[in-house]
């Protein structure tokens, strides 16, 4: 009976993380369309309800109601396989994140090479969905995907070593504890910008989304999708912001921990410090022209490898040293 | 419950890997392979080894599959599925797998599978099996450790001279 | 793109070594050719091997209908040339046919003219800037420079009533004097831009991505650049100091002062500064027309049909794309012999080939984007 | 960009030099041209005229067997020095004995002035290629060929350019009719042309 009542309340919560997922990513969609548009100088949706608050769900319904093309000469199951196989890391890792002290799905000792594993996988349905299309401008799309998101994976990887080495465990709630006095920002500002740029690319966000330059290869990987399917890797891009910025708010940011000053419960501090991350990169996306791929090759590897190498042996040298 | 899952995981990795083998298209084969792994890491999360199955996925699904994929998508598949896939090596196959079975046998025959052999250090005790990991390989397998990172070292060397060589020509 | 390359590079099948040319189909429906302009690249991995336009998908044959209608008819027909900078257009007709008769074209209409002209010339450097910034990714910018359009178009609609294709001019002169509120509205357009240029530099002009994307890309040297008799802000961006508002003044421009900016390398991001200085220089222009207006009538006395005398004509002006010039045939009637167009954007996009080759595909992009090209025109 | 663009601010006064000068001296527009073509090539220049005398619209009548070694001759020239080739088209005139006039529209940005050059040929006679001399005459050549029918020998890729590759005629001769089918003729293309 234990068990099935295990079951069932991780299905309760699977259940409220999921959907909960999924209607803040629609409306993350629609925040980020108002504030690029008044970055320029426009209002951005203004005619579905107030505001045009119920675009998002105006958006929804058309995609699912939308015709769903299957290229002729693609290969069916993995073209229909790829958009789920994107979407499906992308909501699976959330079963690790810590939004509060208390709410989170489950608690794992690895959690963060769990996240880190998981959302690897992404890349597979960004290949796959560009081999079966059968079309040039989407292969193109995909081998740059492939190639950016395994290189800044790298770099993501080794980036989050340093706040660990500090922490001295890879379960999350146990790092967000670890910083309730100073956060980690301050003791890894290298690793930091490291990760934040790493992450950009990850989610394939301007200044890197290159994987999908419309303007050069039309939309990448996902030029031949239409209706839900494409819907399903527009989830993804979001959930996977949502994912990066709740792990770079987590190894950097105290994660759902505030200031004690300043009573607020511990999910009102995840929610801001995420509106804040997410702020930043549609910023960034406002402000930003697009790197050109061997630019963003060169400067991962040569200029971001080798600070995030330096960050490790400087931590772990200070650490023996100091604690 | 746990055998349940170790069945459902070993099944379907022979079950992938047989697919795997004889399909004629290298993609689906390489995406097979890919399943392969992931039920790997299901048995090894399963034998409590969690950091091992992270790295399983993390390296071999997330990576270098990745990057077998990436060369395969370069070439002409379609021309590689009417090419012909058989070797017309059976015989020597057979033999090949026979040799294989009878040296499995002389170093696993005497392992009772039905308990599983204890390991050194124990399951929970510590945080996570990082540590252990950690502390096995930088003591009783250093010197393994260091020969392989060294031979990685190596390939990586040689990789990039056979490539630059490669664009100057 | 290094990496692609070398993978491209494995061998396709086990008989055949070597690697496969990728072609790829650029248009004609591509979001960054600008038009229906299509282009085959060969690629190896990411790098251009060699490059073919395939254009005339917007050919209607204006030149053949200039053959069989009357000068002042044809007026409106040069507007659906460069849509961009119809006045500009016009400009070049009007005072190509004038160059046949000994008019005495009033000042004010001249003045007009010329700043009408800059106006366009302001329209089209912006939308240029616009579309070529939003290849490279800096979609703000875009946006931005839309709104500066359409405050141009708004002073276009004031004067003309028209907003993309205004037949602004008439043989002679204007049809007739512009309204004083199109004079006012000018002179807030004018004081209220270089502020606004000064914006979208901030977002670009010292931006590392927007360097790294421009400079030391698509350069073309200036003996290469008048081989390919490129003309317009691509020879200035390579250094040749020729404006044909200089070199060959028409309208009020002998009495204006201003600067033609030159770049030194050649490359995508100095033709980005010329034309952002042009745009500055536009402005000065349009405050000097607007402080030197003179009053009086806009239009000469004109015989009632246009019947030049027998003998051919080439005039050309200064486009914001580089030199459009008419070359007209008269046989002494009603209709011009032969009218040729000399369209600045078809041998623009000439030396796209030369540009191209050697370059990422990304890049090749960005070079569209800076030779700055008007498929109406080209293919006429 | 350099500081020089700044400094570089000439102010224009008054109308432009070249008509001033043209009224001075009472020689025909082009003489000096003439002269520089004439040293190198006797009787080349086989007519030469200029509409109003107006120094911008010198025109010289050059053989078809003479254009390129002319045009190369006033490229290279200082005194003429025309490096662009401004633009290259052709007129119809369907009763003359040689029907096409090919136009040379040379422009030299060192001494700021223009010069005409144009050939006389008949119908379905081919010209020789200027895209040795001036790369800008390779499109333009295409264009003529495209639109008037004359072939260009040794161009490097004599396609059409503006017209579909299977259209049946030259739309820009005289003789092309304006309303109709006329001798529109066009074929489905193969796959093969297409290049398919």
């Amino acid at each position: 009976m234990d068990m099935a009542l295990e079951i069932a309340v991780a299905a309760i919560k699977i259940f409220i993380v999921v959907n909960v997922v999924q209607l803040v990513v629609a409306y993350t969609i629609y925040v980020e369309r108002k504030v690029i548009a008044h970055a320029q100088m426009r209002l951005g949706p203004m005619r579905v309800g107030w505001h045009g608050l119920l675009q998002p769900i105006a958006d929804g319904l058309k995609l699912f109601l939308k015709e769903d093309i299957i290229p002729d000469k693609s290969d069916r199951i993995v073209f229909v396989l790829a958009p789920v196989m994107v979407l499906v890391p992308a909501l699976v890792v959330y079963a690790v994140l810590p939004f509060s002290a208390t709410f989170y799905i489950t608690q794992i000792n690895i959690g963060l090479f769990f996240i880190l594993a998981i959302s690897s996988l992404g890349v597979f349905g960004i290949v796959m969905a560009g081999w079966a299309s059968n079309s040039k401008y989407s292969l193109l799309g995909a081998l740059r995907s492939a190639a950016q998101m395994l290189s800044y994976e790298i770099f993501l990887g080794f980036s989050v070593i340093g706040p660990l080495m500090l922490a001295g465990s890879m379960n999350l709630q146990e790092i967000v504890h670890a910083q309730s006095d100073v956060w980690f920002v301050f003791y890894q500002p290298i690793a930091f910008i490291v990760f934040f740029i790493a992450a950009m690319a990850e989610t394939n966000r301007a200044p890197f989304d290159l994987p999908e330059a419309e303007t050069e290869l039309v939309a990448g990987f996902h030029t031949e999708y239409s209706g839900m399917k494409f819907a399903f890797f527009f989830l993804a891009e979001y959930a996977n912001m949502f994912v990066v910025s709740t792990v770079g708010i987590v190894l950097f940011f105290g994660g759902w921990d505030g200031p004690d000053f300043i009573p607020l419960p511990g999910f009102v501090w995840y929610v801001l410090k995420l509106s804040v991350f997410m702020f930043v990169f549609i910023w960034l996306r406002a402000t930003l022209p697009r790197y050109r791929y061997d630019q963003l090759m060169r400067v991962g590897w040569k200029f971001m490898f080798p600070l995030v190498m330096i960050n490790i042996f400087l931590t772990g040298f200070l650490k023996y040293l100091f604690l | 419950m746990e055998l349940y899952f170790f069945y459902m995981f070993a099944g379907g990795m022979i079950l992938t890997s047989l697919l795997m083998i004889t399909r004629a298209n290298v993609i689906h084969a390489a995406l097979l392979l890919v399943l392969t792994f992931f039920f790997l890491a299901g048995v090894f999360v399963l034998a409590g080894a969690e950091f091992l199955a992270a790295v399983q996925i993390l390296l071999y699904a997330g990576g270098i599959m990745v990057l077998y994929l990436f060369s395969i998508m370069l070439m002409n598949v379609e021309v590689a599925v009417r090419m012909r896939q058989w070797h017309r090596q059976g015989a020597v196959v057979l033999v090949a797998a026979v040799l294989l079975g009878l040296e499995i046998w002389a170093v696993l025959g005497d392992v009772e599978f039905a308990k599983p052999k204890q390991w050194e250090w124990s399951l929970g005790a510590t945080p996570g099996n990082v540590e252990a990991l950690g502390a096995v390989l930088y003591t009783k397998f250093l010197f393994p450790f260091e020969v392989a990172s060294i031979l990685l070292l190596a390939a990586m060397i040689g990789a990039i001279v056979l490539a630059k060589r490669r664009i100057e020509r | 793109m290094v990496g692609v390359a070398n993978v491209s590079r494995i061998e396709q099948q086990s008989t055949v070594h070597g690697t496969e040319e990728l072609v790829i189909n650029m248009g004609p429906q591509h979001p960054s050719t600008h038009g229906v302009l299509r282009v085959i690249l060969k690629l190896d991995g990411e790098t251009v091997n060699d490059l073919d336009c395939d254009i005339g998908y917007l050919h209607r044959g204006t030149e053949k209908i200039g053959e069989n209608i009357t000068y002042t008819m044809f007026i409106p027909y040069t507007d659906r040339l460069d849509y961009i900078a119809a006045p500009s257009n016009n400009l070049a007709w009007v005072t190509a046919v004038e160059k046949f008769f000994d008019w005495e074209i009033p000042m004010r209409a001249q003045y007009i003219r010329s700043m009408v002209g800059e106006l366009s010339r302001i329209a089209s450097h912006l939308l240029w800037l616009a579309t070529h910034a939003l290849d490279i990714g800096a979609m703000t910018v875009f946006l931005w420079c839309f709104r500066e359009r359409e405050m141009v178009l708004d002073l276009f609609e004031t004067a003309f009533g028209g907003r993309l294709t205004v037949n602004a001019f008439r043989l002679g002169g204007l049809h007739e004097d512009v309204p004083d509120k199109f004079l006012q509205l000018t002179q807030e357009f004018a004081d209220l831009f270089p502020s606004r240029i000064d914006d979208y530099e901030t977002l670009l002009t010292n931006n590392r991505i927007w360097l790294q994307r421009t400079r030391d890309v698509g350069i073309i040297s200036a003996e290469d650049a008048m081989d390919l008799g490129l003309t317009g802000p691509i020879i200035r961006g390579s250094g040749v100091r020729w404006d044909l508002r200089r070199a060959k003044p028409y309208a009020a421009y002998p009495y204006l002062d201003f600067v033609v900016p030159v770049g030194e390398n050649g490359d995508i991001y100095d033709r980005y500064l010329v034309r952002i200085e042009e745009l500055r220089q536009s402005t000065r222009i349009i405050q000097q027309c607007l402080e030197q207006l003179p009053g009086g009538p806009v239009t000469c006395k004109t015989p009632r049909t246009i019947k030049p005398p027998e003998g051919e004509i080439y005039h050309s002006i200064e486009n914001p794309k580089g030199e459009f010039g008419f070359y007209i045939v008269s046989d002494g009637t009603t209709t011009p012999y032969r009218v040729r167009i000399r369209p600045p954007s078809f041998i623009n996009l000439g030396g796209l080939k030369k540009l191209c080759v050697g370059q990422l595909v990304a890049d090749v992009v960005a070079i569209i984007g800076s030779i700055d090209i008007v498929l109406g025109e080209c293919d006429r | 960009m350099s500081d020089e663009a700044v400094e570089n601010s000439e102010q224009t006064d008054g109308a432009p030099e070249s008509e001033e000068s043209a009224e001075e001296v009472k020689t025909p527009p082009g003489e000096d041209l003439k002269e520089v073509v004439e040293s190198a090539f006797p009787g080349a220049v086989l007519e030469q005229s200029a509409y109003q005398d107006d120094e911008d619209e010198a025109t010289f009548v050059v053989g078809f067997d003479a254009i390129v070694a002319v045009a190369t001759h006033l490229r290279d020239h200082g005194d003429s020095h025309f490096e662009l080739l401004t633009d290259l088209t052709a007129t119809h005139y369907p009763e003359a004995e040689n029907p096409f006039e090919v136009l040379y529209h040379l422009y030299s940005i060192e001494h700021n002035r223009r010069l005409r050059l144009k050939v006389r040929i008949k119908d379905g006679q081919s010209m020789p290629t200027v895209s040795g001399i001036w790369s800008s005459a390779d499109w333009m050549e295409r264009e003529v060929y495209d639109l008037f029918g004359i072939e260009f020998e040794d161009h490097p890729d004599l396609r059409r350019i503006l017209l579909p590759d299977n259209w049946g005629s030259h739309p820009m001769r005289k003789d092309y009719p304006l309303e109709g089918r006329g001798e529109r003729i066009y074929t489905k293309p193969t796959r093969k042309e297409i290049g398919d």
